[in-house]
């Protein structure tokens, strides 16, 4: 099963995100990683490998970003692993495209297709 | 059921516990092509309208009017403005008339349904509680007889509608994050407004 | 200035994309409204009713909201406010929406502009 | 300075002193623009090169590569992965080489400056480091002389192209949000890339 990382500035944000794409995907592993280890706000690329580590399950990790410079963060994080194939960084709407990933990754789809269902959602109606 | 607020009252409290009786089924339902809260979210909110029903008003709309706001204060989910709006426009729709008549309960019904659509914007075959309520309100509207016939012909046409959405493939709501994959189900809201109509039903006869 | 209230199903969330937003928008009111009192995820129409009272400072409100449902409770509270006009909701990415929304408030903008600013803000770059 | 590892460690330590120096300016520049963090960011990165640089490498590469992932792994902001890119990429293009020539360096410029691109995404104008780098890259390959002179070359180069930034709308990063309102002032990054290239030259003469 695919699993999700989830690259945010504050770690509430990538926290309460994790919770909420959860409910419709139970056995996902959906990782948040939030925020500076001091607490305040940016993205700590070393939390972000040690939860692509933690996502992967076998099948690859996509990986979801807030704003632009997470964005750069998780396309470092992705490129020093040792296998870069293994996972890939997801230009979708933060929230929405989570949610929908997480569905498709519940669904048993693969990458391209979790990464899809990530880079095509919009609000929901 | 007495057509007066009281009789609604006493609707209200059947209805309440037909939802509490159900809870683990919406659960389970929801649980399937949803987040799984359907039925906690309906118990939470008639649990609260429960505690508001004493003097709830003197009118059927007054009554209504309560139960909408609770509902929208207390669900939570979808179901809150959904059901919420639903009963406010029904309650509007009802006025300050001290009774209910078969029309009026009919038109009642198709005020709620005007409005869940107004707030959700689902279709028909979206795979949503539009799908029970729609061919509710028509049974409801092409049955002659007392109020307790109009009410059963909107149950048993609210109950094949939520049977008829197990095929279908959601374009509304949580469920239509699952695409295909919600085929196979039935929608939560469907049975629970089959749900609903059944017990206001068996109130009234 | 324009206020802005975040409706979401999870109070991390919100508070989490409060404080991101915040960043770059230091004197925009910027209320979270996620999660049920119980802590559980859901949307509280009265915690969101509030929100938008207190973020109301004179030239009106803009509601993002994270799911369809979150959006239902949005705009049943812009519906019962005395004077609707003065709030609405945004059909705008939640994350992305809310920082393009602070920074347009944040300028000076009206509830147009702020409006524009959410519904046209992508992933940024 | 001397061209070995040991010069590029002492250089690392001024540019260390001149980021702390320069915090507040930085902030200042960042809360116009952008969050507000930059100094803050670089300051806190560069404490932590600081406290990796004894014995950090035997050769001018491999203490750019130490320098490379301490910012990446301490920095925060974009910053982080821009300049951590950058040094990754001198590193790279130094490779083993004991000693740095006046070509080498212009030369692990360049492999900055495209590693800086290729993360980042931006263009010279978009009001970013890119066009502070841009123009320092290009005074150095233009520069014939000592280390010093290839240094001073782009660290003038770059205080120009900061400068130079002040009118420009953003186009990436934070302060594209702003739009319009994003002209009139200098770009934090640019400005903090001119103080880099300016402790380097100042250590290397
Ligand atoms: N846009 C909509 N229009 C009509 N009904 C909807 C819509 N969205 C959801 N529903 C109904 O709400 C039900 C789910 O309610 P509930 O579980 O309480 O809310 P949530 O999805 O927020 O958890 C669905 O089964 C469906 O019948
Ligand atoms: N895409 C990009 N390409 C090049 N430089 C960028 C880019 N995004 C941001 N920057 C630079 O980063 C600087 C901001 O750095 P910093 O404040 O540390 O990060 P953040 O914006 O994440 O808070 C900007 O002033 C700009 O020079
Ligand atoms: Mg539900
Ligand atoms: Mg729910
Ligand atoms: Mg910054
Ligand atoms: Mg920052």
């Amino acid at each position: 099963m695919i699993g999700l990382v989830l690259v945010s500035h504050s770690a509430r944000l990538a926290e309460g995100l994790a919770e909420l794409a959860a409910q419709m995907a139970p056995d996902v592993r959906i990782l948040p990683a939030g925020g500076l280890s001091d607490g305040t706000l940016g993205t700590d690329f070393d939390a972000v490998s040690t939860a692509v580590d933690r996502a992967e399950s076998g099948d690859g990790v996509l990986l979801l970003y807030d704003l632009g410079s997470a964005k750069m963060t998780a396309d470092l994080a992705v490129e020093m692993l040792g296998d870069p194939s293994r996972a890939a960084v997801a230009d979708a709407p933060f929230v929405e495209g989570a949610v929908a990933a997480a569905v498709a990754a519940q669904g048993g789809g693969d990458l391209d297709t979790v990464m899809t269902a990530a880079v095509s959602a919009g609000a929901p109606e | 059921m007495t057509c007066n607020a009281e009789g609604v009252i006493a609707a209200m409290r059947s209805v309440a516990q037909v939802v509490e009786a159900h809870r683990d089924e919406l659960v389970t339902l929801d649980r399937e092509i949803g987040d799984g809260d359907h039925g906690e979210n309906l118990k939470r909110g008639f649990t609260a309208v429960l505690s508001k029903l004493d003097n709830a008003g003197d009118t059927p709309g007054a009554v209504l009017k309560i139960v909408a706001s609770t509902l929208i204060s207390t669900v939570g989910g979808a179901a809150g403005p959904l059901y919420g709006t639903g009963f406010l426009r029904a309650a509007a729709k009802l006025g300050t008339a001290e009774t209910l008549t078969p029309e009026s309960v009919a038109d009642a019904l198709q005020a709620a349904l005007d409005g869940v659509v107004a707030r959700g914007k689902a279709e028909v075959g979206d795979k949503t509680m539009v799908d029970a309520l729609t061919p509710a309100v028509a049974a409801a509207r092409e049955t002659s007889g007392s109020i307790a016939d109009v009410l059963k012909a909107a149950a048993d046409a609210a109950d094949k509608g939520a049977q008829d959405t197990v095929p279908l493939v959601a374009r509304k709501g949580r469920a239509s994050y699952l695409g295909e994959r919600s085929a196979g189900h039935m929608d939560p809201g469907a049975r629970s407004t089959a749900l609903l109509l059944r017990a206001f039903a068996d109130a009234a006869s």
